[in-house]
């Protein structure tokens, strides 16, 4: 089980969040003219290295937050977590 | 090659099985072949197989890392069947049904395919309903599959539970009875030891860490014990796939995900059939040992290690005592995980790339081990006649951006879910 | 025969004050407290406990505790029984039944056996050349036979009756393992005070301290670690377990630990646990599992009264039983002497087989002294004795130790065998810890650790109690400072205890001349060093190809004591160092562990929560009969007297057509949304448009996923300017809350909106039919009603007996209808003030398949056409979408295959005989009489019996569906057998118009 | 008019009485339903130019940390998220009181009192019975009186607050739909050391 540090609650295991997956896609803006190749990247494209991946967590059972994670898929280990509007720090 | 049958058994055990021939060589890499095969999983030992014997092309290299059969093939919950809904995948899995019926004679190796039936059990009339949709569109498609109702289930699991008052009543089920088990390692290794005899070199412990591309075109493959030139390059790595592909700058509609399974200890047989409790993310079947094999979610984050964590057991056994109350006192002998390479509408790829002489076969998700037979094929006639089979026509990547996509489950692009 | 295998001293752990009765294959037998079952059978004299795996062959036991692979028993009978238990691991308890498994008629005549007689023709891997022709004997004779011979015990047929609870901890430093290095290190770090958790998988902490013959200090091991134990149960920060197994390690030091809390306890109170699944999350692990001794590989070495050394003697001094009387020892080390001197103790002089050439180790030297002649450089060759070993062929190796140059019989009972010691490296493994080999002691320890998880003692390779204390103590005061402050270091005491000298590389003796007998590896499974040999001469060179095929370390033991001798013999062969072989990979858990422990208290009825509406008890009171809507129970349909379902559901349905209807419609999900950036959020949500929605209005919306399938429809109201209240599916109600936290976390965060569910703050209330507006003006006297007054889509705040209610003017049924929401303390209360005003209405309360009666009738979509495959087109929902803004999903919809004309679309089908109900899930065909593969033009989504014109009525989506209204099709169910002759109509059934829910 | 019937959430499920092994026990656990408590959500919108540390609520300040309550004698405020709290409190007429402090201009304010089932489980062992079922550390040094944290219980979202009452005692909030199955979960948790339910 893993320990997920929320910004905002501090370390809380696993059975409190859902996973939301690449955290580097960024949705095209609204009304903005996008190519079909562009829009199809968008939806059905991701990110997936065997290592450091962002990825969204959601503390669903707890404050409701949508945040980042940069976490190792290879040894599942946790680098860093941050708010939305901030940057890991490392 | 030495062919295996009860008479040979029998004499070798008069000169204390010491006669035996290696199943498969372990050659030095050449320069140079026709066809490199990236992978030395089930795929890709099958691929070769049926591009020697389908194409007559046997100058081939099957590339792999570590040793052959250890990835998916070597770790699923062997579980085969052809019940899916849309046409694409239904005669795709249905010809590798048919051909996992004569695979043993075929390959001169019992891979003990065992077709005992798989029951998706329904727990109210609205499932039923949907195994209905699934279970006309099979038997349109001429698929075996007949409806079960609660009767005729507890005379096949009566030490499921029946009662009325259990949390999810078992209503019914969807049988397909040809759907069924194969023992796993086999297939690996019948594929491989025919395909050795073919001619085709399983070169294992052998990385690919790039590739030689030009103008478009595949002109190498760049390993951990050297340089191999070919003209075609047919990736068959799973898991692993992005991995590789990001060395040749594709993007693909995948994420690594870890699919857990557990056994308990061997027990006398009383579980006949696949069972599988969708509404409880929970199958198990009874192996030839007498293992419950049993397997359910993914983990729910990307991750390329073999290996898992426990909420995802806990909650595959939780639905397993739903409806087998009496497994509480089996016990939990060993977990495993394996790397599922997730595509974005749960359906395979297998296509050309826009290399030259790459071809693509990934995006298994939970089900690459039934479709091992069929997905060689297949994927041998790909590379082959360089162009697809009608059979993984529909399995392209073009599906992504034309809205084509085969979405079995209809959760949409997010593999985490469901 | 009774307990005459007893030894004469008593300064074991057992109270030969209390017996304890108990039956094995029958017979009844006692021992006493403190015995496990293993104990008390050596005790009387019984070995033989059960059959192999493969030939059937007699075992008996080889060990002491977890690592035994051949004493498994089936405890218990009827729903307590419990099968492949170990016998080591049984405790006592009074009235315990155990039997043998695996063998028929009985464990002493076995008719399995049979493959024993014709084991050369089942090597390694025999089932993969044979059993193929002809091809249909496979499923029919062959593989019946195979599965016939599966498994060991039985499984129960009966749900377990036994309660199994879990726990959740957090500590500073988890301490596995209660010998010398890990209680110095419970000590050490408890002492600093760290918050320690010590376990303990045995009945006793100690370890090799209850068995070896050590000082630490001015105390014996054994009196240090009852001190050492005293001190910690005495401090708050420390939680000691035992008989709890830390099983898997898992990621961030996540530690899972089984916990036996009353199996041994005779008549444990119902509410006790048997057993409890800890979860332990560790700052720091110490591994402080300590070894597991070897055996050795030599002609039919897995007769029952062939054990481990270590075990004889801790089945002496823990125990104080004799494996037997007249004992061989046959090691390649020194430890073993310390068994030998142990029989010498209790007057039993054994006759001791050294493979090496000479040892000048302290305890080979004491058993010299008091006269004990050793047989050096001398191994087992065979032995005899069907049921129970009687003799052992002991032979004199040549210099190469490749063969014996002589042979001679020794008449024995039991063999004690030690081929070294093995760490117990599991958990450091598992948690990511690639190992490495140490030459030293031929076996792999941990290396660089990828967790915080450090291994101490045995288990890190340290043979030496001087070397164990002083890693315990200096690492659980280092681990320890990192959660406190206060620097506190315990100085590890001296210690004495015997030098040893260094084994020999030997862990397979030669085969005795002429003779060709198995010699065992992996004794559950029954493989020998020739299934070994003969998988490497077929290409499975890899040690996983090597497991695989012979299934090496398979077994329920999973290897303990066979993996690393199968790896030495595979370097023999392969002429490569072991390091170069590798080691196959270890997996929890590290024990078998009980399913109903993983499972914990989720289980029958609370398998998983169910939910529930305020009005529940009323539905249950009035014979409603339920259905799942996910964990929601809802009213399925209420019938009265005898009524089947249809009957009961038509009854409702036509109620709410002609008079009025009453739905508990609690279960709709519902989000309060408010904020300046509400009504543009909305827009951005939903496919129509908001943000000129009047105040005091709902609306119909429909939202897409990105990839342009329909997610969820509802009907939102707009409150106040900034303040609306949406209304979700049921079973989508969760994920729409997160699918719009994302969008204003995620994507749009300058968007100042915040959304709450209030699904559970309101009781919803339809009632519906022509007589609703009535039946509403009477139960709220104070509002217009009229259409005028209330308009269709509008809504109103009104009161009920001084209850607080808003009143919908929305239908799902078609009909005129209106939503009554109260506060749900007085759900149950509007609900039947509804009921009893309604009587003169004659109303009648309907459940979900009156509800989708209704719906389906009118044409409106649900879950069945709502699948997550379908587009706002495909389901007649086009008119929702907005030409002219951008919404979730939009862009989607311009994909080629989503434009085609001829996608699969919405229709209605009525059976051409008016009769025929059209089973859901049948699909569409136009020829009735092709053959397979036949093309199929859709399906039918939802079907119901009509109840506005008394006929079935069903809704499809097919392949042009527009263009195919006014057609006849069929509608085939093959699983029923059923072929419907249909005319398509439009999926409007019943007032196509709209004209009633405005009436 | 009739009077209209107020029932709790757990009304049809709390039995009094004792049970589980309470013979011979003392100090047994105690488990109560807590009713007709006002529970009202307020967040504060991000355009808010609002200062928290300036917003008392019935005296109460707003915490800006994770665990953390405030509270007197009638009221308990909660954060629950960022920018988020829950004030709970014995007074009917919470909503009024809130008003005086806050408008809605700034701050969502939305009232779910009726939302939640609360269980109150108070004993030397309230903390073993919840960590049967919740992940979160319960160790005295993280989890204190007057923390609150929200999480979930086999499989049930709920909120704990941790009053300073003594012995141990805890308030526990899940969504009333889950209330029957919440209710059976504790208290199948707690009849290994014998429950009191008052």
């Amino acid at each position: 089980m893993l320990e997920i540090k929320c910004p905002y609650c501090g370390k809380r295991s696993q059975n409190e969040f859902s996973y939301g997956g690449d955290a580097t896609i960024k949705r095209p803006q609204l009304g903005e003219e996008i190519s079909t190749e562009d829009w199809d990247n968008f939806v059905y494209y991701r990110d997936n290295p065997r290592g450091k991946h962002s990825e969204l967590w959601h503390h669903v059972s707890g404050c409701r937050q949508w945040f980042k994670v940069s976490r190792d898929t290879a040894t599942h280990e946790i680098f860093d977590t941050c708010k939305m509007n901030e940057d890991f720090n490392v | 090659m030495q062919k295996y049958s009860v008479f040979s058994l029998v004499k070798n055990a008069f000169t204390n099985h010491e006669n035996w021939e290696v199943a498969w060589k372990d050659p030095e890499p050449k320069k140079e072949y026709d066809v490199i095969i990236v992978g030395g999983g089930g795929h890709g030992l099958a691929t070769a197989y049926y591009l020697a014997k389908e194409h007559g092309i046997t100058n081939v290299a099957i590339l792999e890392k570590g040793w052959i059969g250890g990835g998916n093939v070597g770790r699923n919950t062997t579980i085969l069947r052809s019940n899916y809904m849309f046409d694409s995948n239904a005669h795709f899995y249905e010809f590798g049904m048919k051909l996992w019926e004569t695979l043993s004679q075929e390959l001169n190796y019992n891979v003990m395919y065992s077709p005992r039936g798989i029951i998706n059990l329904a727990h109210s009339d609205a499932q039923m309903n949907a195994y209905a949709r699934r279970g006309n569109s099979m038997r349109l498609n001429g698929i075996d599959a007949i409806l079960l109702g609660r009767d005729d289930l507890k005379k096949m699991i009566p030490f499921a539970d029946f009662s009325e008052t259990c949390r999810f009543p078992i209503h019914g089920g969807l049988m397909q009875p040809r759907g069924g088990t194969a023992r796993h390692d086999a297939v690996a290794w019948g594929y491989a030891r025919q395909a050795d005899s073919m001619g085709v070199d399983i070169i294992q412990n052998c990385e690919v860490t790039g590739f030689d591309v030009n103008n478009g075109k595949i002109e190498g493959v760049q390993t951990s014990r050297g340089n191999i030139k070919t003209k075609k390059v047919g990736l068959c790595v799973a898991g692993s796939t992005t991995l590789l592909a990001d060395m040749l700058n594709m993007r693909l509609p995948i994420e690594a995900h870890v699919l857990q399974a557990c056994v308990s200890e061997p027990v006398k047989p009383l579980l006949h059939n696949v069972v599988t409790f969708g509404a409880g993310h929970f199958y198990c079947s009874q192996s030839d040992k007498g293992e419950m094999v049993m397997g359910g979610d993914l983990d729910g984050y990307n991750s390329y290690a073999q290996r898992g964590n426990m909420p995802m057991i806990q909650h595959v056994l939780t639905g397993g005592l739903a409806v087998f109350p009496n497994f509480s006192r089996l016990k939990m002998l060993r977990t495993w995980g394996g790397i599922m390479d997730m595509s974005m509408d749960g359906s395979p790829i297998i296509d050309k790339t826009h290399i030259e002489g790459v071809y693509l076969n990934c995006g298994w998700c939970y089900g690459g081990f039934k479709a091992t037979p069929s997905s060689g094929f297949v994927f041998a006639h790909t590379i082959a006649q360089d162009q697809v089979h009608e059979l993984n026509s529909d399995f392209n990547l073009e599906r992504f951006h034309t809205g084509k996509i085969i979405d079995e489950k209809g959760v949409g692009p997010k593999p985490w879910i469901g | 025969m009774s307990n005459s295998f007893r030894t004469t001293n008593s300064t074991g752990l057992i109270n030969k004050d209390k017996k304890i009765n108990f039956t094995f294959n029958g017979t009844i037998y006692h021992g006493y407290e403190g015995d496990t079952l293993a104990s008390a059978l050596i005790a009387n004299g019984v070995h033989l406990v059960g059959r192999s795996f493969k030939y059937h062959r007699p075992r008996g036991f080889l060990g002491v505790g977890v690592e035994e692979p051949n004493a498994m028993v089936q405890l218990h009978d009827g729903n307590k029984s419990e099968p492949n238990i170990i016998a080591t691991e049984v405790e006592l308890v009074e009235g315990l039944k155990a039997k043998s498994q695996n063998c028929w008629p009985s464990v002493q005549f076995d008719i399995g056996e049979i493959n024993n007689v014709l084991n050369r023709f089942f090597p390694a891997g025999f089932y993969y050349k044979t059993f193929m022709w002809p091809k249909s004997f496979w499923m029919k004779i062959y593989e019946p036979f195979i599965r016939k011979a599966a498994g060991m015990g039985k499984a129960p047929l009966l749900p377990d009756p036994d309660r199994y609870e879990h726990n959740y901890e957090h500590c500073d430093v988890l301490v596995v393992g209660s010998g010398p290095s890990g209680l110095a290190s419970a000590l050490a770090a408890a002492k600093n005070g760290a918050r320690v958790i010590l376990a303990e998988d045995k009945p006793n902490f100690g370890g090799s301290l209850l068995t070896d013959e050590v000082t630490i200090g001015n105390m014996s091991g054994k009196e240090w670690a009852s001190d050492t134990i005293s001190q910690l149960k005495s401090m708050p920060n420390v939680i000691l377990k035992k008989r709890s197994q830390v099983f898997g390690y898992y990621d961030h030091n996540m530690t899972v630990m089984i916990e036996r809390v009353s199996d041994h306890i005779e008549n444990p109170s119902k509410y006790t646990p048997r057993q409890r699944l800890h979860y332990i999350r560790a700052g720091e692990v110490i591994v402080s599992t300590g070894s597991i001794e070897r055996p050795i590989s030599f002609g039919n070495n897995d007769r029952p009264g062939i054990v481990l050394a270590s075990a004889a003697k801790e089945y002496m001094k823990v125990y104080e039983t004799l494996v037997g009387k007249k004992p061989i020892i046959f090691t390649n080390n020194d430890t073993a002497y310390s068994t030998a001197l142990e029989f010498i103790k209790n007057d039993i002089e054994p006759i001791i087989v050294d493979t090496r050439d000479s040892s000048n180790g302290e305890l080979v030297k004491e058993v010299q002294q008091k006269g004990i002649s050793i047989k050096f450089n001398s191994g087992i060759a065979d032995t005899k004795g069907h049921l129970k070993i009687n003799s052992a062929i002991i032979g004199k190796l040549d210099s190469s130790k490749e063969s014996f140059i002589s042979e001679e019989t020794v008449e024995c009972d039991c063999i004690c065998m030690s081929g070294g010691w093995t760490p117990t490296v599991h958990l450091s493994s598992q948690a990511g810890n690639k190992l490495k080999f140490n030459d030293d002691i031929d076996a792999f320890v941990p290396d660089k650790k990828r967790q915080k998880e450090t291994a101490i003692g045995a288990a890190n390779g340290s043979f030496t109690l001087n070397q164990s204390l002083a890693e315990g103590f200096q690492v659980g005061f280092d681990l320890s400072n990192k959660f406190t402050d206060q620097n506190n270091p315990t100085n590890s005491p001296n210690s004495n205890e015997p030098s040893y000298e260094k084994h020999e590389k030997l862990w397979c003796m030669p085969l005795p001349s002429g003779k060709k007998p198995k010699r065992f590896i992996d004794f559950q499974n029954d493989v020998a060093v020739s299934d070994v040999e003969l998988a490497i001469r077929e290409g499975f060179r890899s040690i996983e190809h090597v497991k695989r095929y012979t299934t090496l370390g398979m077994a329920g033991d999973q290897g303990k004591t066979s993996n690393l001798n199968g790896l030495q013999y595979v370097s023999k062969i392969e002429k490569k160092i072991v390091p170069e072989v590798g080691h196959t990979t270890f997996r929890p858990p590290y024990t078998p562990v009980t399913i109903g422990a993983i499972v914990g208290r989720e289980v029958g009825n609370h398998y998983l929560p169910t939910r529930k509406s305020p009005i529940h008890t009323w539905h249950e009171e009035n014979n409603a009969v339920f259905v799942a809507a996910g964990l929601w129970q809802r009213p399925r349909y209420y019938p009265m007297g005898s009524e089947d379902m249809n009957s009961a559901v038509n009854r409702e349905a036509a109620n709410v057509r002609k008079n009025v209807g009453i739905c508990d419609v609690t279960t709709l999900g519902k989000i309060d949304i408010k904020g300046p950036d509400a009504p543009e959020f909305l827009n951005r949500v939903y496919t129509n448009a908001w943000l000129k929605l009047p105040v005091g209005k709902a609306r119909y919306g429909v939202m897409l996923r990105e990839d342009g399938m329909v997610f969820d429809d509802g009907t939102t109201s707009r409150l106040s300017e900034n303040h609306f209240h949406m209304t979700t599916t049921t079973a989508q109600a969760a994920n729409v809350l997160s699918h719009l936290e994302y969008y204003l976390q995620v994507v749009w965060p300058d968007l100042d909106v915040n959304v709450l569910s209030t699904t559970e703050q309101w009781s919803g209330i339809a009632v519906a039919g022509p007589k609703s507006r009535d039946l509403l003006s009477k139960l709220f006297p104070d509002v217009d009603m009229s259409n005028e007054g209330l308009p269709f889509m509008g809504l109103v705040d009104s009161s009920i007996d001084g209850i607080k209610a808003r009143i919908y003017r929305i239908s799902f049924s078609g009909e005129l209808a209106y939503e009554v929401n109260v506060e749900s303390n007085y759900g149950l209360y509007t609900w039947k003030k509804i009921m009893e005003v309604g009587q003169s209405f004659d109303i009648q309360p309907y459940g979900t398949e009156a509800l989708s009666t209704l719906r389906i009738e009118m044409g409106h979509v649900a879950g069945a056409e709502l699948d997550g495959r379908t587009i706002p087109f495909d389901v007649g929902l086009n008119s929702m979408v907005s030409q002219k803004k951008d919404f979730i999903g939009k862009r989607s919809l311009s994909k080629d295959a989503f434009t085609e004309s001829d996608r699969q679309t919405i229709v209605g089908l009525v059976p051409l005989d008016k009769k025929t109900k059209i089973p859901e899930g049948s699909h569409i065909i136009e020829d009735n009489s092709a053959v397979a593969p036949i093309p199929k033009l859709g399906h039918v989504s939802s079907s119901c019996w009509s109840v506005e014109y008394n006929n079935p009525f069903s809704i499809a989506i097919i392949k042009d569906g527009k263009n195919k209204i006014g057609k006849n099709l069929y509608a085939v169910s093959p699983l029923k057998d059923i072929s419907i002759p249909v005319e398509v109509v439009s999926s409007h059934y019943v007032d196509p118009e709209g004209s009633r829910v405005r009436s | 008019m009739e009077q209209a019937q107020n029932l709790s959430p757990l009304h049809f499920d709390h039995k009094l009485g004792l049970f589980g092994d309470h013979e011979n026990k003392e100090n047994l656990l105690k488990i109560s339903e807590i009713k007709d408590l006002s529970i009202i959500q307020i967040a504060k919108f991000k355009k808010s130019s609002i200062e928290i540390e300036n917003v008392t609520i019935n005296q109460l300040n707003l915490p800006t940390e994770s665990l953390k309550v405030s509270h007197n004698q009638e009221t308990r405020v909660l954060w629950t998220g960022p920018d988020t709290w829950l004030i709970i409190s014995k007074k009917i007429d919470l909503k009024d009181e809130i008003y005086k402090s806050i408008r809605d201009e700034d701050f969502a304010i939305t009232d779910i009192s009726q939302s939640r089932a609360v269980l109150q489980i108070s004993g030397v062992n309230a903390k073993n019975v919840l960590k049967k079922g919740s992940p979160i550390n319960f160790n005295e040094n993280i989890f204190k009186p007057n923390n609150c944290a929200n999480t979930t219980y086999n499989g049930i979202n709920i909120l704990i607050d941790y009053l300073d009452d003594q012995p141990f005692c805890f308030n526990l909030y899940a969504l009333r739909s889950f209330g029957g199955s919440f209710y059976h979960s504790i208290t199948d948790s707690s009849l290994e050391y014998g429950y009191e339910g008052i």
